[in-house]
């Protein structure tokens, strides 16, 4: 029987294009951009500085911020600009661009690591030095996910192989091809964190993976395979923790204070492929696809490759009308396709306008569809409604901070009306307001 | 290709198709079986009725949009064809056109856009109307007419004078005196039952109204009688306009509450009011009134049925 | 018991006295806005009714009919409940400031509002015994709360609504009473 | 402001019962009918009248702290002799309007002028201020009670009306309470929207 | 005609009796449950605008009128009232008030709608300036451009802002009050309080350098620095590639508005 949580909805899966292609590595760009800020966190400093030459590997950003980790550079060149630069969470970030000169000459404190040789202290230290973070999208530092607060002990970590969102493929296709990498990533966030029982969620529609991963588990006691049911959003972090665990996290609280690590699959596998190889995260998987793109599939891209690079390799067969970063129902919308692949990039998606039709939004007529789905629990029309008329307290009352913004209420609403936009506006005048008093 | 200029809107990007219109021709579609088979059992002048209904409420949508410079397009989302619908499907077979032409005004009228149109009504106005209607013209709107508009009672009315009733084979079915809409039970358990399975309506409200109705008929004695579980419940059911209400008013999404403990409130509050009356009152149906009256009190419900968040959870602080 | 129980319910239900007497219409339709207000008005007007019904029944009894005064029944009433009410509005005013400053104005208001007056005249009207009368103040004033309290729900969902200009406040107030008013037609008859 | 302001003020720029929105109770109550209506309109005038030329000419004996209390008195004293005026010669009247003649007390109108107005005026400008408040309130009085009247019963003032529409069934909400709550939102409603027009 | 002096006797006595007994009741309640109110906070509050705007950091007029009436806050925190509220303020608080010199206007700087400064995406959604700001910073291709989607307007409380059919901002100066609700709402900081007699203003906000400010609009400042030049009273000074007039030297003279290539500057409320 298939797990899963309270809410949600049933979007088309628009899978089927790339979920059985292989992943294929694209060839490194000319210049790649490399974003000082990849994750939720302080932003780094740059370590280079313009003109300096720099290699495969190298850590050319860090900073002091206890939430925070270090960003490398994906190709080996010269650094030929340190300048602010489009960004695919829709901002505009200081970036360091560096030149390729195809050499990828690999830089010397890159070497293969044993497990098995490293204390936990050791590991942690490790996964930040390589500049982990969730890959799944949210973008949370990884070894700050690893340190429980003072009182809370772990007692399960997590892998998230749920991957709700419609077209995305990424984890999908990284849990076929590299299924042991997940289970070894898993063993070694396991083994920081001194957790004795792992388990990793995903969704039954995906039995390819299901099949692999057991199989990579074999016999094994302490890692749990748990299939989930096909709901969105079953891959949010509360959601899958309720599915697998029957646990909730409190009201602005994070997994952790509840002993739980979260992990994205991706993640782990990226862990277990930097104790192969000594490379920090330079690269990634991306699913490309949309009506717009002529030839769909799953990309392994060297961090800082432009959409529009990638964009370019894959063809375009119209011309799109969006083009997001991420899925399309938490994904951001770009303005322009001069945004660099992020560590917590997971789709690029160009759509056709048949694919994501502009809507009019219209009165609420009261059919709490959106309450009945939403995963939180809370109210988005009252939120909306009242947020709209400046009422923040109101707002505040029906659970506005608690959203994480999944998309499932606006994707119901048969009025059309943008709740998770009207939502967010909510929450940064209760911030705002917060911040004045 | 070269990319010209992008759409950036908010997540998320991808859309259901649920639309009012949608959700509300797929309603006008549950209920015409039920309104067929009024056509089938009175004759062809109901047809009249079933038509003048919709017609007139979207034209006096239309008109007052226009008076309130309003786009009048919201007068086509087919919210205004349901509650003209609702309002011909609750008046008798014999009831003349103009008076399904005067209840559609005035539900539209009062009942609708003076509160400023679709989603801010606080009351049925397919039922509000139809109140007004019953006690404007209490004689046209309770003169039942069984087929070839001969008169006759409710089995309701026959009940409560202590005469012979129809079998439940034929409430169940339909071959009884009633208003339009509320004779086959049969037909409208199957479009109420296709609009859950179609998430337009939720199961909460119909099962706990129903249920409590039929639980308290079971229970309590009639007026003037003493002995309790004595009480014909599956004769209540199928009587009068508990189904039809129960399905398709009660369920309003403007009109009822918007938490889910709050709709069980709603249907046991309206079951409630519906059993006394029709047991003790002095009307032998109850059912406009009682959801009027949840209706009213459907803000307070809100309120305190208001659930607990995802987040509630202890340590919390 | 049973006369007791009708007085009740009829006050309550089929002779609502917002509702179908048209007793209290101002406090009614004036602090109405929110419900919080609302409820602490009708326990304000409870509170008054009940005692003013037995203050009165007892002026009544004991002055006005043995001393063959009845004709400054109104008078006599008006002052009772003034009184009453200026009392009441102190102590509210020492022990809860909240409440005394969300009903502001209306206090004082009580005085004029007819319903309590009403609530007296009927008693006598119906020569009602001193239980009867305080059931019947005591119910009415329920009856009053009760409206007041679904009124207030309904106009506070409407500050969401586009009612159009010309009708919002006072008209769509008027309006909706009617809608209730007329839900509460199906009780008619019971008892 | 002239005399002559004073009293059209209470009909129409100031009307009691549409543009201040008093009085609301014997308004709802009492408009079955336009002669109901007109009387209670009467009624109400005379107190309105006597009270504030009383209440004007005693503005400066009065206490300010009690001056409430006192007003009620007064306006207590004028609704008795009504009521028992009434009660002698139109009996009939007198028992429709019921408990709604010693209501009139409560009338917030009647309160409001003597303070808003007649406490703080001469004698003569008090008796057009009742005056004009009075006949507005009655001209409202009357104008709702006959619609609910013609619509509710088909005849105005006892009188058939709609002779010409033989086969008009009268709309009976119309004579019961919640026909007086909807019309009486609807007019005012109405009132307005043809004064923001006007503006 | 008899007059029945018991029954008027005894309805005196009764009245007066009841009246009696009452006014003892209440006389001795008011000395219980007395309550002292500040009759400072009623007239402080009576002068108050009413607008309820908020402008002055509290919640309506009678948050500000608790805390002027015990002296927790400076009388002049209501740009509101004016010169009047402040006069009326300081005699009810015994307060000497220092007049604003001039009255202050709300502007929006500036001046690039629809017809002038191009978009970079075509947006949807919500139909408001914080709105579409929160996605890529707005939809104007000029970074520091007015987006245009009216949250002023929404946000003035005395109806003096409308938007034109350029999607610009315009000001009606007589109900502009200066409470600055728009300065701080404005997600583009587009506006700031000018002295009202000071009619020259340089309506834009662009700090990029010439070439990017001609590609993403017409009427922004290029930074060219004439009317550096021919201001006569050397008011202008450019920082940062834009023109800024100090106004404590500004003289109308109009001048720089006759220069100025790209009509950036204007003359007039």
């Amino acid at each position: 029987m298939a797990r899963t949580f309270v809410g949600g909805v049933h979007p088309p899966y628009r899978k089927d294009k790339t979920c059985f292609l292989p992943i294929e590595r694209l060839s490194a760009p000319k210049t790649v951009v490399i974003p000082l800020l990849q994750h939720i966190g302080g932003i780094n400093a740059p370590l280079v500085a313009v003109g300096e030459r720099v290699l495969f590997g190298q850590k050319i950003g860090d900073s002091d911020a206890p939430i925070a980790c270090p960003v490398h550079a994906s190709v080996s060149g010269r650094v030929i600009a340190l300048e602010k630069r489009g960004h695919p969470n829709g901002r505009e970030v200081l970036s360091l661009v560096i030149e390729n000169d195809y050499a990828d000459e690999v830089h010397p404190s890159v070497e293969p690591k044993n497990m098995d040789d490293m204390s936990p202290a050791d590991l942690l230290q490790w996964i930040r030095e390589a500049g982990m973070v969730g890959m799944g999208g949210g973008g949370f530092p990884t070894h700050a996910k690893l340190t429980p607060p003072a009182g809370v002990t772990l007692d399960a970590v997590l892998l998230n192989g749920a991957e709700c969102e419609p077209y995305l493929t990424t984890d999908h296709r990284v849990m076929v091809e590299w299924a042991e990498d997940v289970v070894l990533g898993l063993r070694c966030l396991m083994k920081v964190t001194g957790v004795k029982q792992g388990y990793i969620g995903v969704e039954v529609n995906k039995q390819d993976a299901l099949a692999k991963l057991r199989g990579a588990v074999a016999a094994a006691r302490d890692i749990q395979i748990v299939p989930l049911a096909v709901k969105y959003p079953q891959g949010a972090e509360q959601q899958l923790i309720q599915a697998c665990l029957n646990r909730r996290v409190p009201k602005g609280k994070r997994p952790v204070h509840i002993g739980v690590v979260v992990n994205n699959v991706h993640t782990a596998q990226a862990i277990a492929h930097s104790l192969h190889t000594g490379l920090p995260c330079v690269e990634r998987v991306v699913t490309v696809d949309g009506a717009a793109v002529e030839r769909p599939g799953n990309v392994l891209v060297r961090i800082g490759t432009s959409f529009a690079d990638i964009l370019a390799e894959r063809g375009l067969a119209s011309e799109p009308y969006k083009l997001l970063s991420g899925g399309p129902m938490m994904g951001i919308a770009m303005h322009t396709p001069a945004v660099p692949v992020c560590k917590c990039t997971s789709g690029i998606l160009a759509l056709s306008r048949a694919e994501s039709p502009a809507t009019e939004a219209m009165t609420c007529v009261r059919c709490a569809r959106c309450i009945d789905v939403c995963p939180m629990l809370i109210y988005p029309t009252l939120i909306a409604q009242y947020g709209e008329r400046g009422r923040t307290e109101e707002a505040e009352k029906y659970g506005a901070l608690e959203c994480h913004e999944c998309g499932a209420c606006t994707y119901v609403c048969p009025s059309h009306i943008p709740l998770v936009q009207w939502i967010r506006l909510a929450k940064s005048d209760i911030y705002a307001r917060r911040n004045r008093g | 290709m070269e990319i010209k200029k992008l759409a950036v809107s908010s997540s998320p990007h991808l859309h259901s198709q649920n639309s009012v219109r949608r959700a509300m021709l797929w309603v006008l579609a549950a209920l015409a079986p039920a309104s067929l088979f009024a056509v089938y059992y009175y004759g062809f002048y109901v047809l009249v009725l079933l038509v003048a209904g919709p017609v007139a409420a979207v034209a006096s949508e239309a008109l007052i949009l226009r008076l309130r410079r309003k786009p009048i397009t919201a007068a086509f989302d087919g919210s205004a064809a349901v509650t003209g619908l609702l309002l011909a499907l609750n008046v008798p077979a014999g009831a003349s056109w103009w008076l399904v032409v005067m209840g559609a005004l005035l539900a539209i009228g009062i009942g609708k856009q003076v509160f400023g149109g679709i989603g801010h009504n606080p009351f049925n106005p397919a039922l509000a109307a139809r109140a007004i209607l019953v006690v404007s013209w209490p004689e046209r709107m309770t003169r039942w007419v069984g087929p070839g508009l001969v008169s006759s009672a409710t089995p309701l009315a026959e009940y409560r004078a202590g005469n012979l009733v129809p079998s439940h084979f034929d409430l169940f079915f339909g071959f009884r005196p009633g208003s339009l809409g509320e004779m086959s039970v049969f037909l409208l358990l199957v479009g109420g039952i296709t609009l859950i399975c179609l998430e337009i309506i939720d199961w909460k409200i119909p099962v706990s109204f129903i249920g409590t109705v039929a639980f308290l008929t079971w229970v309590l004695p009639r007026e003037g009688q003493t002995a309790f579980f004595a009480g014909d419940p599956i004769f209540h059911v199928l009587s009068g306009g508990l189904i039809l209400g129960a399905f398709f008013m009660a369920t309003d999404w403007t009109t009822s509450p918007i938490t889910k403990r709050g709709r069980i409130v709603m249907g046991v509050g309206a079951g409630i009011i519906t059993a006394i009356i029709r047991l003790y009152g002095g009307l032998p149906e109850g059912v406009t009134f009682a959801i009027l009256i949840m209706n009213a009190c459907t803000p307070l419900i809100d309120r305190y049925t208001l659930g607990k968040s995802y987040g509630s959870v202890r340590g919390a602080a | 018991m049973d006369q007791i129980a009708v007085i009740f319910f009829s006050a309550i239900l089929i002779n609502n006295f917002v509702l179908i007497r048209f007793l209290g219409i101002c406090p009614f339709l004036g602090i109405s806005q929110k419900i919080e207000t609302a409820v602490g008005m009708s326990l304000a007007v409870i509170f008054v009714m009940t005692v003013a019904s037995l203050a009165t029944w007892t002026v009544q009894t004991y002055l006005l009919l043995p001393y063959d005064l009845v004709y400054l029944r109104t008078i006599v009433f008006i002052l009772v409940i003034a009184g009453l009410v200026q009392f009441v509005e102190m102590v509210i005013q020492k022990s809860s400031p909240t409440l005394y400053q969300a009903l502001g104005v209306y206090l004082p208001l009580i005085t004029t509002n007819c319903a309590v007056l009403g609530v007296t005249i009927l008693n006598l009207n119906e020569g009602y015994n001193l239980i009867e009368a305080l059931a019947h103040g005591f119910a009415a004033a329920v009856g009053f709360g009760l409206a007041i309290v679904v009124f207030a729900g309904i106009r506070e969902r409407l500050e969401l609504a586009e009612v159009p200009e010309a009708l919002q406040g006072f008209p769509i107030a008027l309006i909706i009473a009617g809608l209730l008013s007329i839900s509460f037609f199906g009780f008619q008859g019971l008892l | 402001m002239n005399d002559l302001k004073v009293f059209w003020r209470g009909i129409f720029d100031e009307n009691p019962t549409f543009r201040l929105l008093l009085g609301m109770c014997p308004t709802l109550a009492v408009s079955i009918a336009a002669g109901q209506g007109f009387g209670m309109g009467l009624a109400a005038t005379a107190v309105l009248v006597a009270s504030n030329i009383l209440i004007s000419l005693m503005r400066r004996v009065i206490p300010d702290s009690i001056r409430i209390p006192c007003y009620i008195v007064i306006i207590a004293t004028f609704v008795t002799m009504v009521d028992l005026v009434m009660a002698a010669f139109v009996p009939a009247l007198h028992q429709v309007l019921g408990i709604f003649i010693p209501l009139i007390v409560v009338n917030c109108i009647i309160l409001q002028r003597a303070e808003a107005f007649a406490s703080k005026n001469g004698v003569w400008r008090s008796t057009l201020d009742g005056l004009g408040m009075g006949v507005g309130f009655t001209l409202a009085l009357v104008l709702v009670s006959a619609i609910r009247e013609i619509l509710g019963s088909g005849t105005l003032f006892g009188i058939e009306v709609l002779w010409f529409w033989q086969s008009f069934e009268p709309m009976r909400i119309m004579v019961s309470p919640p026909g007086a709550f909807i019309v009486l939102g609807l007019l005012i409603g109405l009132i307005n929207f043809l004064s923001m027009r006007k503006a | 005609m008899q007059i029945d002096f018991r029954s008027v006797l005894l309805a005196l006595g009764a009245l007066g009796a009841l009246g009696l007994i009452f006014g003892a009741g209440l006389a001795i309640a008011a000395k219980k449950f007395a309550v002292q109110t500040d009759p400072l906070y009623a007239q402080v509050l009576g002068v108050l605008p009413g607008a309820n705007c908020g402008a002055c950091g509290y919640p309506g007029c009678a948050g500000y009128a608790t805390a002027v009436s015990k002296r927790l806050v400076a009388i002049d925190k209501c740009p509101v009232g004016g010169n009047d509220l402040l006069g009326n303020l300081g005699r009810l608080m015994g307060i000497e008030a220092k007049l604003a010199a001039d009255r202050l206007v709300a502007t929006p700087y500036c001046d690039g709608g629809c017809a002038e400064a191009p978009t970079r995406f075509s947006y949807e959604g919500i139909q408001d300036c914080v709105a579409v700001v929160a996605l890529s910073g707005g939809d104007k291709a000029c970074r520091y451009g007015c987006v245009g989607y009216g949250t002023c307007v929404k946000l003035c409380k005395f109806g003096a802002i409308t938007m034109d059919d350029n999607r610009i901002p315009v000001v009606d100066a007589d109900k502009c009050t200066a409470c600055g609700l728009c300065v701080a709402g404005c997600p583009k900081d587009i506006f700031s309080l000018r002295p009202a007699g000071k009619q020259v203003h340089i309506r834009c906000r662009s700090h990029d350098k010439g070439a990017v400010v001609r590609k993403v609009c017409s009427v922004g400042c290029i930074a060219c620095g004439q009317c550096v030049k021919v201001c006569p009273v050397d008011a202008i000074a450019m920082r940062n590639f834009l023109a800024q007039i100090d106004y404590e030297k500004c003289i109308n003279c109009g001048r720089c508005v006759e220069k100025c290539p790209t009509k950036t500057i204007h003359s007039g409320l």
